[in-house]
């Protein structure tokens, strides 16, 4: 679906002056910026937008589904798997059992296959591509908040609020939740990046919301359209330049969480 | 520090109000070791933990549990706080068996009986500050209007002789030292005006030149409110310290129980005597004292028969492999379990 | 384990079985008499109770066989297994190059650490870590395959290529030719973790007392970097072995298409987009089997290689 | 004549907030044949002092300053490569958490005989058989006498005995004087716990915040402590034998060693200290033959010793 709206769009002056001055910014940032790549990679990205008006377009819009599965995903991937590690981790015996035999199913399902199963025959929507991943990837969550809460549960202030009378629900929720949040980001933060990549991969396969342009929708459109044999590189380099830019956001932020978390990290 | 009024008792604990606090009775606390999930287990699959011990500790004294790692002194603490429930045997509260409590009546129990841990860095939750974790004593229980609880938060700092509290309050676990810290637990556990306070290892992480701070605090605080209070160590020295009564622990059995003064000055268990003699002191006139004991590692896993200190032991005689000692007087109020002062 | 494929075989049937719609409505011509129609379902036993096609269901597939592809008008037994070999050549080859280019690189790093080197590096094995493994693919279907035209564009053959074993057939300059790209794509996307994971468990290690005593004893830096440091930073590593076979899962299906590559994730493709209910279920259980399988694997080459780990105790 | 001398030794450790100086200006010597007690509380750098001796710091810790003099070279001045052949053969070292110092993916005795045959010293089976000798010799933990492989003249224990029972603590305590005499082995005990220090060295070497701030002979420091530290830490020991009506805590906590007090680093805890201890660094001062200390005070130490047995001394203000 090509856009007929997109002469409205702004183009980016291509005159020798805004090269210069462009060539200018990618030294100074390669030059201070100890992840100048990212950088490099904004930059390159922007030349090849300044290429095709109607793929920026796309590229915006396109944006949207990416983002909105990211977080949404994300966010009940650490919810369900905090509230199943923590409740795991606290009982203990034979709900810890079955929760954690429930966590192996969900580890020996394949994920991408049963992704693209269940989304083609729930139908192609945005939030059934959410729904099959909240559904599976909430076991590593829970395995990591499992095992800190287990370390949780045998240190000092949870026995002395046990002595003091406090209830379960007190103790899960006011001492041992804030405890794994961190953790929690930061595996919600991963999710983000995992959730960004599987919609492209589904959308790629032709098993996306048809309603919804999105990156990976993109990149099949180009791919049937042979873009590839026709080398146009302009057509199907910027989705996914933009996915990559997404998905290492997320990586950046789980680092620079894991460095706050852990700050032995930070000698390094 | 404000105090709530005086506890109602029910009729059963008044008639038990002249007898022992804190009774033990045949207490046995056996582990499973891991096991496949459906695999059988034998007898001697268990690790025991506390292996049948009674002791009672009278109102308002203090006694003192000393013993090697593993011996299940924090074991005997846990269960004598409700936190595990025993295998076998029972605890009597004020006569009230612990295993019956439930509800409402187990809630007034954690208002009676309160611990301070051992690492004072684990004892306050990291996200809490000074005044949240003070509070949540009052909040759990319902103790106090909003505004007086800050009032008594503030009593209970410079109680422990935190001053000026007003600069704690704010404070985060983080920002205190080790010392600050352990007396911060004790002044949470004081929080609900118990009547029974266990130590479980309080000054064993402490630098040594803070270490009598604290054990200063818990002996004025103990005296002034009558507390009983049951202090875990390994150290004697410090148990000698703090307790009147001391109590040896081996293999989760009690090897020796007695005034502390006896029990030091005159150890009968070998064990208790080889604890003795192998405990530094500060004197460069003593030179280490040799030991006859054989080397042994100590297992609570397996069936268990006889003495267990039979291994050890430098005056192990046929009896002891097969006849497990019960606790015999040796002195006035002076317990040991071995068979050099039994019948045989 | 098992446990673990019964379940997913059944969470399976039960989804392609309650899924709306008729499953055959793709197979049926619309000029299909009623009769024909119900002569249809009754050959795919579709109008027996649940629980007796369930039961079949699992008989069947306990017996090797799967039933028919409703598409293909072939066993559906026949058409997975044509396509295991392929998937297994393309999986194994870049999950094993991915470990031994990752290892070592991230040990690399770990050993350059706080320089230059190591930063671009990190950079650039997190950026193709977080592309998209099909997009990447693309790109190199774009550069080395259209353009550069090194290499052919889709397939495992060249048309009219016959073999006379597997063994021939897998060592044909032909046949490697058509495997460079999937694997080389594939390859890109599994690095990464083996390689942040060895950096990282390598910079743990480092800090760890046996090293600090080895460096006591005076052993030189290099033994103690690679007999010391290294073979315990490895051992997490390995431990990873079934997360990237786990990744790997994600990985192919994609590349699988992009390529036109034979394998078992172009055929679930394929009968998932077509409603081909029971090549769709076979293919699925194949590759949850495979899955599975090679986490076992992981497992028994962990306890190989660390002797503080007994199988009995996991 | 002495083994080892430590002069003026300095070691920084870089961190976010700064250089701290854990070891600032260690002077110390350790005699041939005894056994020296390096006695401090947590934080006070006496493993920072053991591992520069040996030249094991972590990464971002180094040597700011200072010799150490071993047999007569000086330690801190060699190259790296240099310096290996002094690990191990002539300096051993028991770190305090034995059982992690062992790689968990090789035989112990594989790891036993590697450093043997690496360094060049032994083939293979001598070195087996070295090993099994020297376990005869005192009968059990081979893993802690993986430090006592090449016959080292100089044993770096740190806080070897901390964290286990005192029966087992009693016995390596014993082994390490047997082996002291057998071996005419040096050894540097690091602790905390001035009663192992009592009966088990020659000489104690008291440190606080970086500072050396006594050194004496073992039987000299219980009755006649000189520095106010040392008789604060005697007044808060308890003693088994012995017991004290009341202990008597030191009050207030060690200094941050990012920003040290410019003088005295005891004085803000110290009940004696004067306008002098808040502005001036005490130098260790040789006050009788063998007999150290770093206080201003310390010709009154016969006094101080008395008014420290006053608990209401030592409620120093808190800042």
């Amino acid at each position: 679906m090509r856009s007929g709206s997109v002469d409205a769009l702004p183009r980016p002056g291509q005159t020798w002056a805004g090269w210069r001055r462009a060539a200018g910014t990618l030294w100074g940032v390669l030059q201070h910026d100890r992840f100048a790549f990212a950088g490099i990679c904004i930059y390159a990205l922007f030349v090849l937008i300044a290429l095709s008006g109607d793929i920026f377009a796309q590229l915006v819009y396109g944006a949207r589904p990416a983002l909105t599965v990211g977080f949404v995903a994300a966010f009940f991937v650490a919810l369900i798997g905090t509230s199943v590690g923590i409740i795991a981790g606290y009982y203990g015996g034979w709900l810890d059992a079955v929760l954690m035999r429930l966590a192996d199913v969900a580890f020996g399902i394949p994920y991408l296959p049963f992704v693209i199963v269940l989304v083609a025959f729930l139908g192609p929507s945005l939030w059934n591509i959410v729904l099959t991943m909240a559904l599976l990837l909430w076991k590593d969550t829970a395995r990591v908040v499992r095992a800190q809460v287990l370390t949780l549960r045998e240190r000092g202030f949870v026995e002395a609020a046990r002595v003091l009378g406090s209830s379960p629900r007190r103790l899960m929720l006011v001492h041992l939740a804030p405890n794994v949040l961190p953790i929690a980001l930061l595996y919600g933060s991963l999710a983000v990046g995992w959730a960004i990549l599987t919609e492209a991969s589904v959308s790629f396969l032709g098993f996306g919301d048809p309603a919804r342009i999105s990156w990976g929708y993109m990149l099949q459109d180009a791919y049937i359209s042979q873009a590839l044999s026709g080398g146009a590189y302009n057509w199907f380099i910027p989705p996914g330049v933009c996915i990559m830019l997404v998905v290492m956001a997320g990586y950046f932020i789980s680092r620079g969480y894991e460095e706050l978390l852990f700050p032995r990290l930070r000698r390094r | 520090m404000a105090r709530p009024g005086p506890m109602t008792r029910a009729p059963a604990e008044a008639a038990a109000a002249n007898g022992p606090l804190v009774a033990a009775e045949a207490v046995q606390k056996y582990f499973p070791l891991r096991r496949g999930l459906f695999a059988r287990r034998a007898p001697g699959e268990y690790l025991r933990g506390v292996d049948g011990v009674s002791f009672a500790i009278p109102r308002g004294s203090s006694l003192g549990i000393a013993g090697e790692s593993g011996c299940g002194k924090t074991t005997l603490a846990r269960l004598l706080l409700r936190l595990i429930t025993p295998t076998a045997g029972r605890i009597l509260f004020e006569g009230v068996d612990l295993s019956t409590l439930d509800g409402p009546a187990l809630l007034a129990f954690r208002r009676r009986a309160q611990l301070m841990v051992q690492n004072p860095y684990e004892a306050i939750n990291p996200r809490f500050t000074m005044e949240q974790a003070l509070a949540e004593p009052l909040v759990i229980h319902g103790i106090g209007t909003r505004e007086d609880r800050l009032d008594r938060v503030i009593a209970a700092l410079a109680q422990v002789n935190l001053r000026p509290a007003d600069a704690f309050l704010d404070k985060y676990p983080h920002q205190l030292s080790g010392g600050q810290l352990q007396r911060v637990g004790l002044a949470r556990a004081l929080m609900v005006d118990p009547i029974f306070l266990a130590a479980d290892e309080p000054v064993s992480m402490l630098d040594v030149s803070v270490r009598a701070g604290v054990l200063n605090l818990m002996k004025a605080i103990a005296r002034a409110r009558h507390l009983t209070t049951m202090y875990i160590s390994h150290d004697l020295s410090l148990v000698r310290y703090v307790c009147e009564t001391t109590m040896i622990m081996y293999l989760g059995t009690v090897a020796e129980l007695g005034p502390t003064e006896a029990v030091l000055a005159s150890p009968k268990h070998p064990y208790t005597q080889l604890l003795l003699a192998a405990a530094p002191v500060p004197d460069p006139g003593r030179p280490l004292p040799e030991i006859t004991a054989p080397e042994q590692v100590p297992t609570p896993i397996g069936p268990g028969i006889g003495c267990p200190f039979q291994d050890r032991c430098p005056q192990v005689m046929p009896v002891c492999r097969t006849v497990p000692p019960p606790l015999v007087f040796v002195g006035p109020k002076h317990e040991a379990a071995c068979h050099l002062y039994g019948p045989h | 384990m098992l446990l673990v494929l019964w379940v997913v075989a059944t969470l399976l049937f039960l989804i392609f079985r309650l899924m709306p719609g008729n499953p055959l409505a793709a197979y049926i011509d619309p000029n299909f008499t009623a009769d024909q129609q119900q002569a249809l379902i009754h050959e795919f036993g579709l109008d027996l109770p649940l629980w007796q096609q369930y039961l079949i269901f699992l008989r069947a597939s306990a017996a090797g066989s799967m039933g028919q592809s409703f598409f293909y008008h072939a066993p559906v037994a026949q058409l997975v297994w044509e396509a295991l070999p392929n998937t297994l050549i393309l999986v194994l080859g870049a999950v094993i190059i991915a470990f031994l280019i990752g290892a070592p690189a991230g040990a690399f790093l770990a050993w350059k650490r706080g320089t230059a080197v190591e930063t671009a590096g990190i950079s650039l094995a997190l950026a193709v870590r977080a592309a998209p493994e099909f997009w990447v693919g693309m790109i190199l279907l774009a550069v080395f395959s259209f353009s550069l035209r090194w290499f052919p564009t889709s397939g495992t053959a060249s048309p009219g290529a016959q073999y006379a074993s597997l063994w021939r057939q897998l060592t044909s300059p032909d046949f490697l030719r058509h495997l460079a790209l999937p694997l080389l794509t594939l390859v890109l996307y599994l690095q990464g973790l083996p390689l942040l994971l060895m950096r990282s468990n390598m910079l743990d290690v480092m800090e760890e007392e046996f090293i600090v005593m080895a460096r006591m004893k005076g052993l030189p830096e290099g033994r103690i970097l690679l007999r010391h440091a290294a073979r315990n930073a490895l051992l997490p590593v390995v431990t990873a072995f079934a997360l990237v076979v786990g990744y790997s899962l994600q990985g192919y299906v994609v590349v699988e298409n992009v390529f036109s590559w034979p394998g078992l994730g172009r055929l679930l493709v394929k009968a998932v987009a077509a409603k081909d209910y029971p090549l769709a279920q076979g293919a699925f259980l194949l590759i949850a089997a495979l899955a599975i399988f090679m986490n076992l694997a992981a497992d028994l080459f962990y306890t190989w290689l660390d002797p503080r780990v007994s199988y009995a105790k996991r | 004549m002495a083994l080892l001398a430590l002069e003026d030794l300095r070691v920084e450790y870089r961190t976010a907030r700064g250089t701290s100086g854990a070891v600032d200006g260690v002077t110390l010597e350790v005699r041939e044949g005894e056994v020296l007690g390096l006695v401090g509380e947590s934080g006070c750098g006496k493993t920072t002092l053991g591992r520069a001796i040996i030249r094991v710091l972590p990464r971002n810790a180094r040597i700011a300053g200072g010799k150490i003099v071993f047999d007569g070279v000086d330690l801190a001045a060699l190259p790296e490569a240099e310096m290996n052949r002094y690990r191990w053969r002539s300096i051993a070292m028991v770190p305090q958490a034995a059982m992690d110092s062992l790689d968990p993916v090789y035989r112990l005795g594989d790891q036993f005989t590697e450093v043997l045959t690496v360094t060049g010293a032994l083939t293979r089976t001598d070195a087996r058989r070295r090993s099994l000798d020297l376990c005869d010799l005192v009968g059990l933990d081979r893993r802690r006498l993986v430090a006592l492989a090449l016959r080292p003249r100089l044993l770096l224990a740190d806080e070897p005995v901390t964290a286990l029972d005192v029966v087992v603590q009693h016995r390596i305590l014993k082994m390490l004087r047997t082996l002291t005499a057998e071996l005419s082995l040096s050894v540097i005990l690091v602790t905390h716990d001035i009663s192992v220090v009592a009966q088990t060295c020659d000489r104690m070497a008291v440190m606080y915040a970086g500072n050396i701030v006594e050194t004496v002979p073992t039987p000299d420091v219980f009755p006649r402590p000189r520095h106010p530290y040392t008789m604060g830490l005697q007044n808060s020991f308890p003693n088994l034998l012995a017991p004290q009506e009341t202990l008597i805590p030191i009050e207030g906590v060690p200094p941050d060693l990012l920003h040290p007090p410019p003088g005295c680093r005891f004085a803000p805890r110290c009940p004696f200290a004067i306008d002098r201890c808040l502005v001036e660094r005490p130098a260790l001062r040789e006050l009788e033959p063998g007999r150290w200390a770093a206080c201003h005070r310390a010709e009154e130490a016969g006094a101080l010793r008395i008014q420290s047995q006053e608990a209401e001394r030592w409620r120093v203000p808190v800042p």
